[in-house]
């Protein structure tokens, strides 16, 4: 029997402690962010660092998006290790110049002397009426720029343990949270531990179809494994947890065994991440592997509407999951 | 401006009994703004505004049905649904959009200004922004540009003090966000935002520099917000004596007075008014609560404009 | 016999003469960018269009990429129909907000109320030694924003007739030229012709191996075509140079006809454009008409290197496509 | 100064004969800027450049040697070959890196200036930019940041009157770049670029204010390129009156008509200076040329810092 006490803790809750726990063990980490500090982040992420840590490490800054950013970039390149929270995530078109064309590639650039070492974190929220300028997923694009390190947990567990390994590593990291999943509760045990970058997590074993999801979109899946049980379908859902460096292995091992692929995944289906996940495992385990023809799981190609009742059409939904099931079912 | 008042007030309630979805950031206590603004446009002049935008849109002349119904998402609103509380676009009366990006229809109001003149006409757009959305530099590339381009257009800063939590004096170093102007080669000034009769004086001098083609404005207009930042994020951490403060400046209470003083209205009359305002708000948003749902059929229209490449199944 | 003239024109002549022509016919349009009027810009796109159309129409802006496409926005809006220059187009990373939250979005959050007849064209200049800030391939982050159009023509006449159309048509277009492709003669006919948006083009027939490439990609894949043919080996090239909206029809076609699919493209591999048109082209063509796994040849995932020897490595190569072909012949 | 000039001037024979890929961007004329601001640094502190920045390298006190290995894309350059002309880092010189984005660096600074503190050093950042960078976003974002953070960081912007093609007076409709600091709340101070030793006086007081905690100054260091853009951009469309103007100014020339006057110097030594500078550099050079070329098979190294999750075949 374990002897470490284990608590309910929602995903806000256990990326704050995440950030104090790290920031107790070396001085050299702040954060900044818009309303971060005295407000303690719109979604309570950062709430009471302020207190504990001082308006030094813990900054609220003007609306700047990029030159927060850059300003991490720098204190990165000097040795601090900053962690800059975009209020929504959708304002990283802001600061796409100084994460790809300085965060990601500064290191390459110098030849190896310098390492970045910084994480920018905020929301994903799609799913709420947020609308198109609020709501979009864009993992796509970050898995597109060498040099950067993309995460997306879907447990309070993985993303404490993720948001820890990522701001120990030396690299720029992107690390998406989903709105939807502040609230959401897991198993998070007292003290120290590390969710290791660059590795998938199983979390639903299955025979039958292999499902591939992160964040949001694993709870879906899971819930599809649920309702498909009932009829003697069993789906293993991989959780990559990691974007970027992409666990192969364990996608390629499912696949191998399941001999079926869906993707799911909350962006614009052209161009999106599931299309990548599909294209590699076809490099690593090949045609023959296929039972039936890998389907993705997206939303649509449309920016994300306002009223809920087109919101929740172009978004993937459990039917989608349900229907992408039958069709590899068929094969 | 009871109008503007009764709205936010009305979708506030509605945010509450969940008919909204997402945010409603109300425009209370800055009314005088977009009314002394808006007054000084005339028809085929534009605006862009903001998250903050619903007090731009009723000043600017649309009418509140389609308003209501768009920001309960529903089929008739202006935008079909498809952009609710932070999106409203009403091009047939010279509202080119709000924008939910802070800052981010500085650009496009300068452009639209240079291109209506490009294309003959001699129309003004006004662009609404924050005092927050001075520190975006997107407000320091649309200025400078327009400046360069003789655009006319007039920035229109509404200095409520504060950016969600942020107070305007931890994102700024200086007393007056209209200084910067001075870096960008054309006139900044200051207003007193809660009185409307300032804010239209200053507004008549911006637009017609514009119109006669002598280039941009930059105009800070000092003002407060007496609600919380939005619905979504009611959470409140200023101080009561500055609320009663700026409470006592009330624009619509000042303008009253003024009004009575002036014997131009009574008490009485003002009552009446407002009374009417609440009515006809009421009445606009039980037509958005009747009004159907967007087909889910329909989401994927408006993607792209009519081309003749959009066939169907062509769509990447 | 045609009595069309036909001429040799270079790939940036040819854009030349599409902006004099459509400027001719549409006093609402206007050219905007850095250095693109008194000095015609770097690579001569807009030679003598300052004389001809006047400093209203054709703008030397100051170094501003978010605001002059953000200006360019705003006036398509009112009726006009800006043409905005990117430098390079690496700078595009300080206009993402303006493309992708606004450009892409505004017609569709007004719903339908508005289009952005707005085109943003610019360089791709790998290859030359411009080193990581000045050689990206970033086609795949616009392939995944739903709302735009994407082209990129590999000669002198789809140019032309492509970028009159994309000035032409109602919605924002990015238009990548290729910096290498600029000097590159193709036979060009006198006057008035369009190249519709959406159309692929096969560039080469062939029977064994469908290559689906475009912009600078094309000519690699055809040099391999040419080799390969005297073994015996017959590629077909299929250009698609609308990326987005993507012409299946015609690729799906070709795969049908070959049964082996390689995509190459100059982006970096992972989330690139490579990886979308192998898990589209499964989706239309499903898993039995393959006879081997579709490959990707693209650029290594780093940042573009500046020394020769290391570029040349990291970029997609004729060895890479033979290699490729190599791999689907033995399925 | 002389060294810079004779580097470039080297550098422009390199490109002619294809050892040099891509661009160079020569610093000639602008000398006495970099010379003057590193002058008043110490060990300790940083610089940020841009893509004209061999100058600033220099004057920083990088070694010629490695600095013409990068440019030629050596194995024995700064970065291996692997950024070039216009990414030369030297972190063991304090010179955070050139940056290729126009102003792309500015915040960078600042926020190194501002870690650094945080670490407990009393290190000042200097970022250089042009006339043209003042234009961009990042710009105004940076400075005000800076502004409300006390960074210790100093900007320099070098306005050489023109940005490839573009006239500083058709970017902005102001005479100078230095007065937008007042929208910041910090001293903007213009300086004549090609006076090296006015050059070094601003510096000093920008620096020691920096240090002091005082927060960031903003530098407007007037001067000229006497060459074309760049050996990739050579048409040079300015009026031969105007390059004589500035070459009449030239800094090099200035202070070392100064130096004899005051008898620090004579022709005859100063000759000689310049002379070994030319060697040095042909020196440099040469030690270039012979330098192997990067293996391919590192072309994929240093992408990513070391980690545990950076085992092979595991990246995405
Ligand atoms: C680019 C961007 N950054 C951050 C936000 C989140 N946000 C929404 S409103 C707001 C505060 C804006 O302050 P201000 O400009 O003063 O306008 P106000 O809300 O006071 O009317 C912020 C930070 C946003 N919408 N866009
Ligand atoms: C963001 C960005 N836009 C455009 C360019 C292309 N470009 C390179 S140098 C240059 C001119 C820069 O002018 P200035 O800042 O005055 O520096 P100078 O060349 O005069 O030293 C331009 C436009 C670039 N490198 N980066
Ligand atoms: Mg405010
Ligand atoms: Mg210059």
């Amino acid at each position: 029997m374990s002897t470490v006490a284990v608590r309910e803790l929602t995903m806000a809750d256990a990326l704050n402690e995440a950030l104090r726990e790290e920031m107790e063990l070396d001085a050299s980490i702040f954060v900044i962010g818009e309303d971060i500090a005295t407000h303690g982040g719109l979604f309570r992420v950062t709430a009471g660092l302020l207190d504990d840590f001082g308006p030094k490490r813990v900054i609220d800054s003007p609306i700047s998006e990029a030159g927060i950013s850059g300003a991490g970039i720098g204190a990165a390149l000097v040795g601090c290790r900053p962690v800059v929270e975009l209020q929504i995530f959708d304002f990283v078109t802001l600061t796409m110049d100084q994460l790809v064309n300085h965060a990601a590639k500064w290191r390459y650039m110098s030849g190896g002397q310098v390492s970045v070492p910084l994480v920018v974190r905020g929301p994903i929220s799609s799913g709420i009426g947020m609308a198109a300028q609020h709501s979009q997923t864009l993992e796509a694009w970050f898995v597109h720029t060498p040099g950067l390190v993309v995460i997306m947990p879907s447990t309070a567990y993985d993303a404490k343990g993720l948001l820890k390994s990522a701001i120990r590593d030396d690299n720029p990291v992107v690390f998406l949270e989903k709105r939807l999943l502040y609230a959401r509760k897991s198993k998070v045990p007292e003290g120290e531990y590390l969710v290791p970058i660059g590795s998938a997590d199983v979390k639903r074993e299955g025979t039958d179809v292999t499902v591939v999801a992160a964040g949001q979109s694993v709870h879906l899946s899971l819930q599809a494994a649920r309702q498909l049980a009932r009829d003697g379908i069993e789906l293993e859902v991989v959780d990559p947890r990691t974007l970027k460096p992409l666990d192969m292995d364990t996608i390629a091992e499912s696949v191998t065994k399941t001999g079926r692929l869906i993707v799911v995944n909350e962006g614009p289906r052209a161009g999106g991440f599931a299309s990548e996940v599909v294209a590699r495992t076809l490099d690593h385990v090949g045609l023959s592997a296929f039972r039936a023809a890998p389907v993705r799981v997206t939303a649509r190609d449309t920016p994300i509407p306002y009223a809920a009742s087109l919101e929740r059409e172009v978004l993937p939904s459990l039917e989608d999951v349900l229907a992408a099931v039958g069709r590899v079912m068929q094969g | 401006m009871a109008l503007i008042r009764a709205f936010e007030a009305k979708a506030m309630e509605l945010f509450a009994e969940k008919y909204i979805r997402g945010s409603v950031h109300p425009y209370t206590g800055q009314e005088a703004i977009a009314v002394g603004v808006c007054g000084a446009l005339r028809d085929g002049d534009y605006i862009t505004s903001t998250h903050r935008g619903h007090g731009h849109c009723i000043a600017k002349g649309l009418e509140l049905k389609p308003m209501f119904a768009e920001i309960t998402g529903r089929a008739t609103g202006y935008c079909k649904g498809r952009g609710g509380s932070m999106h409203i676009t009403a091009m047939r009366h010279g509202m080119l959009g709000a924008d939910a990006i802070v800052a981010g229809s500085l650009a496009l109001a300068t452009g639209a200004a240079y291109g209506l003149r490009l294309l003959g006409e001699d129309a003004v757009t006004v662009a609404f922004f924050g005092d927050g959305g001075a520190q975006q530099g997107i407000f320091h590339e649309a200025a400078n540009l327009a400046s360069v381009l003789d655009a006319p257009v007039v920035f229109v800063c509404e200095n409520n003090q504060w950016a969600i939590s942020t107070p305007i004096a931890s994102a700024i170093n200086v007393e007056d966000i209209a200084i910067r102007a001075a870096g960008y080669g054309f006139p900044g000034e200051v207003v007193d935002g809660n009185d409307v009769l300032a804010v239209r004086e200053v507004a008549e001098r911006a637009v017609e520099r514009a119109r006669r083609g002598d280039g941009p404005t930059l105009i800070e207009a000092k003002s407060y917000r007496i609600t919380p930042h939005s619905a979504a994020t009611p959470t409140d951490t200023r101080s009561p004596e500055e609320l009663d403060y700026w409470r006592e400046r009330d624009p619509i209470g000042r303008f009253g007075r003024h009004l009575v003083e002036a014997g131009v209205a009574t008490e009485a009359r003002l009552e009446e008014l407002a009374r009417r305002a609440r009515e006809d708000v009421d009445e606009a948003a039980a037509y958005a609560l009747e009004s159907p749902y967007p087909d889910p059929a329909e989401a994927e229209q408006d993607v792209y404009a009519p081309a003749e490449w959009l066939t169907p199944g062509r769509l990447a």
